[in-house]
């Protein structure tokens, strides 16, 4: 066998292990460990695989709730009752650091990723979402803009690339673009399938004598320690950390998806898991771990796609498109057939034992042999010490601005434009079950085996986060909730990927603990368990952390067809509604970034009691058939909510609006204010003194804005007015970001 | 000036089309192929072309440097 | 009377298509793996779209040498009825059992979106029926009439060479073109820069049709448009009658 | 047996990607590119391999005469 080298502190410290940690791994093994041990270990005990700086936050999410059938953590992901018998899992991944190297396979290998999570708990992947985080990509053609450009552009190439080719439709998520996240972009992918209770598949190596077998792509050099990496600084050596670049092949993938649930229908496996992060090492001892059982392997049985490989790079590489999975003896016959059939790779590579041990073998000798529960269960544990950071600027008198600019300016801002250029570049209705596309609050999806109908979003202001992290994170949460409200559906579960700077220091640490707990306290207002998610670490370019961004995944129900609603005005002459207050406040808010050129003030203050109240109120008007449309004030407030409401349909719609009675707040504030807990809604003319009665009798504040119609919008305010065509402004928010991206230079 | 890039996957890069397409001609009657790789060639017409600005362009424009190597022939 | 759906590595519209002819028109529809050897019992064959083989090489380059393929092109020679949609479309170009090619749309970018497309030929097999749709609006085949159907696509930019571009038109092979909203064949129309605005043809004998729009996914009011089952409603009632 | 496939776009089928290439040079500094088109490159390595095989598969595998014209090139 290959020399391996000797280990030395040096090569300790290379892959990240502290010496305390050394002395740890010491004492699991009663002795040193050798090189490949030493890269299992690195691994294990990476941030990524084991959460050893954000595991003590994660513990104060709601992980329980009535219809919770598998808890997060437990296994790849979480699972939730839908009725009749039918379960949704679903979860977000990231995968900043290699979308931030190579953008188009950095974020197909994150979107093959978390749908193996899918489909490893035996469901069937039904859709997508995607959320992203870019630097800005329009003004001057600088190094840096055309820099963001090329990632914006490779990120969505590669989401599209995986996600089309393997036929699950990317039918909803978000992007931002804001100088936070140059160099360091934020690529978190999320996917739900659906099952029976009776399907769902289990990660554990259960049975003592079962086979393991290795099924799926050949192991190659790819991403050798690519867990360690997503671990780290992207610093500027580590862009030249080629070996971490991973190539998808979405074709193999979906060949696996059908291989391995038609295994799994077949009752054949006793146990099933993905490989991801850290491959081989890790399927191998948490499945063990879980099982409370040990797992012995022959590396001379993986099948391998570049000869000479050591222990140590099979150990650790991280080729996609590989599953390991716990046969049930007797029935390996039934495996070699489905995988031949499919004509992927497979073969035996060990056998579960009672002892504990994760053993890895070449031939005849041990190479590595380690506790597999200490392993995977026993990394150190860190309580990173949180300082606050300073309050943030007030935002004192703002300048005038003319609202007639502002608006179209608004709308052109990339982080608030139509997102058609990217979303039309994903195939979004394969599966013939998108019933409400891209483009509106949240995405609705008919689910035809479960006969069920799901809206599902994501969504995070990390603008309010950087300026309140606890507050913005709840309002991510309210937010998503109340996006899902205005399409008609009751929310189920969350999914959160916490994406932060580098932990060691106190005021990134404080951030996501900050985060953390305002998610987890909205989660419980809202009644929605966390079903799982993910943690990104040491996003940080040499300018500094990324702005928190705590990004919120949530899916909800639909009760009948009937209920689903959308956004967009749907004729003239209707009575337009606002349910909520008109608010006020500004600090935060796009219309500030945008038009001021600052990030700064206190952002808006959620009220649960007021923000439940107005979607339990937007749900019934829905239910009881009254509402034609409804959009709630996110980005650009009130103005820009009735805009995208007039521009978002098939053809667009004007509205004369009047509001004259909200008093003389300033323009801004008026138009622009970002307070939360408001939704605008469309009702039949003959309909609106019902739909009034009602929400005020719900406890909403409600107020008649004015009319659907004509070839503007116009809004007036006592003296004020300020029209603007309706074309026009369909013009700036359709065209801009395609505009960015296919200017040339 | 006529140019010619050629830009190949890394050798260590996984060809995901190239294991397809070897598999598809073993199927083929070809048997005994051992190995496809799969590029791109470029055939470019300059006027007349400055040599080392190409060199950029095929690292910059041409190929991704991350997963591909690049070979580039001028005839005058 | 029963209908197959060719199953390739990498289909991924198989599900729609077989939804939409068994629980949409209660046809009696069987999936049929690619290294089966025959479709001889069939009345009606359907390649569906998605990316058989990964679109490796060329799309549908691969697929068309499935062994399935030897029999659907002797059905097809036979004067069976087959239907190939988006990726089937590319794998019937393939093959030659439709002239012409597809190839990487003219922005370079992947296209999903509704388009309109307009029925050129309403005396084909597969574009002739009247269907009612949910509320009981009549949707009846007519030249000039215009169907709401999304593509997606990266490769629907048809091309040929000038001479058969002449022979099909003279044949009336040319079922759809891409259309403005009023039905006009503008460049502004064409998502893809496909030749003459071409979105669906047929084989010389008229037994062969490819398309790059996705009837399935159009037969459903709560998906937007029910426009997709006047293409199903044709093909089944055609093979129906070859059937007896 | 070493073989090497070049697929080229013919002449009279227009080739998008050659032309989006072809601006991106003009804007990156070679404002003098008349025309790129680009095709494929096809590594092939087989045990011993019959060339005439090797013919027939480039016409009807590797290649699509509708659109395409192929090159084979072997080295023994
Ligand atoms: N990356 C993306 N992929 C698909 N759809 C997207 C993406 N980004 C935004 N969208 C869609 O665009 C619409 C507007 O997004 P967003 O402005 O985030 O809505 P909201 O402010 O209501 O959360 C939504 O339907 C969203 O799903
Ligand atoms: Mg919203």
């Amino acid at each position: 066998m290959t020399q391996e080298p000797a280990i030395t502190p040096e090569l300790i410290a290379k892959h990240g292990i502290t010496p305390e940690e050394y002395e740890r791994i010491c004492s699991i093994l009663g002795r040193d460990p050798n090189f490949t041990e030493l890269g299992i270990f690195s691994v294990m005990w990476s941030e990524h695989c084991s959460y050893k700086n954000s595991k003590p936050e994660l513990r104060k999410f709601p992980t329980t709730g009535p219809g919770v059938l598998v808890k997060a953590g437990e296994e790849n992901a979480g699972v939730i009752d839908i009725g009749d018998g039918w379960a949704i899992a679903f979860k977000m991944e990231s995968h900043n650091h290699p979308s931030a190297i190579e953008p188009f396979q950095g974020a197909a290998t994150g979107v093959g990723g978390i749908i193996r999570d899918i489909f490893t708990m035996g469901a069937r992947p039904v859709f997508s979402l995607n959320s992203l985080r870019f630097g800005p990509i329009t003004g001057n053609g600088s190094a840096a803009v055309a820099n963001n450009r090329r990632l914006f552009a490779g990120v969505v190439e590669g989401i599209a690339h995986y996600g089309n080719c393997i036929g699950i439709p990317t039918i909803g998520g978000e992007v931002y673009f804001d100088e936070s996240y140059e160099g360091n972009p934020l690529v978190n992918v999320f996917c739900l399938g659906v099952l029976r209770h009776e399907e769902i598949a289990r990660g554990g190596a259960v049975g003592v004598g079962n086979p393991v077998f290795y099924v799926g792509a050949e192991t190659g050099r790819d991403g050798l320690a690519g867990a360690a990496f997503a671990s780290r600084d992207l610093t500027e050596e580590s862009k030249q950390d080629r070996p971490a670049v991973q190539v998808g092949d979405p074709f193999r993938e979906k060949l696996l998806l059908e291989a391995c649930l038609e295994l799994l229908a077949s009752g054949a496996v006793a146990g099933i898991q993905d490989m991801g992060a850290a491959g081989l090492t890790c399927s191998t001892c948490e499945t063990a771990s879980r099982a409370g059982t040990g797992v012995e392997i022959d590396l001379n049985k993986v099948p391998k796609r570049e000869p000479d490989m050591t222990p140590y790079e099979i150990m650790l590489s991280e080729s996609q498109e590989r599953m390991l999975i716990i046969v049930t003896r007797g029935r390996e016959q039934i495996v070699r057939d489905i995988f031949e059939k499919w004509d992927l790779p497979y073969a035996e590579v060990g056998v579960v034992k009672d002892d504990g041990m994760m053993r890895v073998c070449v031939g005849g000798d041990v190479v590595a042999q380690i506790p597999a529960h200490k392993l995977a269960e026993d990394a150190p544990i860190y309580h990173r010490e949180a300082s606050a950071r300073p309050a943030p600027e007030p935002l004192g008198t703002l300048p005038e601005a003319d609202p007639l600019a502002a608006l179209p300016a608004l709308l052109a801002h990339p982080s608030i434009a139509s997102k058609n250029w990217v979303y039309r570049q994903y195939d979004h209705m394969v599966r013939a079950g998108t019933c409400v596309l891209p483009g509106s609050d949240a995405a609705v999806f008919l689910v035809r085996e479960a006969d069920k109908i799901l809206a599902a979003t994501s969504d995070c202001n990390a603008l309010y986060c950087a300026l309140d992290p606890r507050e913005g994170a709840k309002i991510a949460v309210a937010e998503a909730a109340r996006n899902l409200a205005c399409s008609g559906a009751r929310p189920l579960a969350v999914t959160d990927n916490l994406n932060f700077g580098n932990p060691y220091k106190p005021e990134n640490f404080w951030q996501l603990r900050e985060c953390v707990e305002g998610l987890a306290e909205a989660c419980r207002e809202f009644g929605t368990p966390v079903t799982g998610g993910n943690v990104s670490l040491y996003n940080q370019s040499p300018a500094g952390a990324v702005d928190p961004t705590p990004t919120v995944g949530m899916v909800g129900i639909i009760h009948s067809p009937a209920h689903i609603t959308t956004q967009a005005f749907k004729g003239a002459g209707d009575a337009i509604l606002l349910l909520g207050d008109i608010g006020g406040e500004m600090g935060g808010s796009h219309y500030v970034k945008v038009i001021h050129g600052r990030k700064a003030g206190t952002p808006p203050r959620l009220d649960y009691a007021k923000e439940k109240r107005v979607q339990e109120a937007v749900r019934s008007l829905i239910r009881m058939g009254l509402v034609r449309s409804a959009h709630d004030c996110s980005e650009g407030g009130l103005a820009v909510a009735l805009a995208e409401s007039c521009i978002s349909g098939a053809e667009a719609i004007g509205a004369e609006i009047d509001l004259t009675r909200f008093g003389n707040l300033p323009d801004g504030e008026l138009l622009f204010n970002e307070s939360q807990s408001r939704i605008v809604i469309s009702v039949r003319r003959e309909n609106a003194a019902a739909a009034l009665a009602l929400a005020e009798w719900q406890g909403v504040p409600t107020h008649r804005l004015g009319f659907t119609g004509g070839k503007h919008l116009r809004i007036k305010s006592g003296e004020r007015e300020w029209p603007w065509l309706v074309s026009d402004l369909h013009a700036a928010w359709w065209n801009s970001i395609g505009e960015a991206m296919e200017a040339n230079g | 000036m006529k140019a010619k890039v050629t830009v190949m996957p890394k050798k260590s890069v996984l060809d995901p089309q190239g294991v397809a397409v070897r598999d598809a001609m073993r199927h083929h009657g070809l048997p005994d192929v051992r190995a496809v790789r799969i590029g791109k060639v470029m055939e470019i017409e300059l006027e007349h072309g400055d040599e080392a600005r190409l060199h950029e362009i095929c690292r910059d424009l041409l190929s991704n440097p991350v997963i591909e190597d690049y070979e580039l022939q001028v005839e005058r | 009377m029963k209908a197959a759906v060719i199953r390739f590595p990498g289909s991924n519209c198989d599900q729609d298509c077989y939804h939409v002819l068994k629980n949409g028109f209660g046809l009696d529809t069987e999936y049929v793996w690619h290294k089966e050897g025959s479709v001889e019992q069939f009345d009606m064959i359907v390649l569906p779209g998605g990316f058989s083989y990964g679109d490796y090489l060329r799309c549908g380059a691969i697929a068309r040498y499935s062994p399935v393929m030897r029999s659907v092109a002797a059905e097809a020679e036979r004067g069976k009825l087959v239907l190939g949609i988006c990726n089937g479309f590319q794998i019937l170009c393939e093959a030659r059992l439709l002239p012409g090619a597809l190839i990487r749309n003219r922005s370079l970018h992947f296209i999903c979106e509704h388009v309109h497309t307009r029925l050129e030929n309403m005396e084909t097999a597969f574009s002739h029926a009247e269907v009612t749709k949910s509320g009981g609006k009549l949707l009846t085949a007519r030249t000039g009439l215009l169907l709401h159907m999304p593509i997606a696509h990266g490769e629907g930019n048809y091309t040929a060479d000038a001479e058969t571009l002449r022979e099909i038109n003279r044949n009336k092979q040319v079922v759809l073109r891409y259309a403005d909203d009023h039905g006009a064949i503008t460049g502004g129309a064409n998502p893809n820069g496909s030749a003459e605005n071409i979105a669906g043809i047929t084989n010389r004998a008229g037994n062969v049709f490819g398309l790059m729009p996705h009837p399935e996914r159009a037969c459903d009011p709560l998906l937007g448009s029910e426009d997709g089952k006047l293409i199903f409603q044709s093909v089944i009632e055609s093979a129906k009658k070859a059937a007896k």
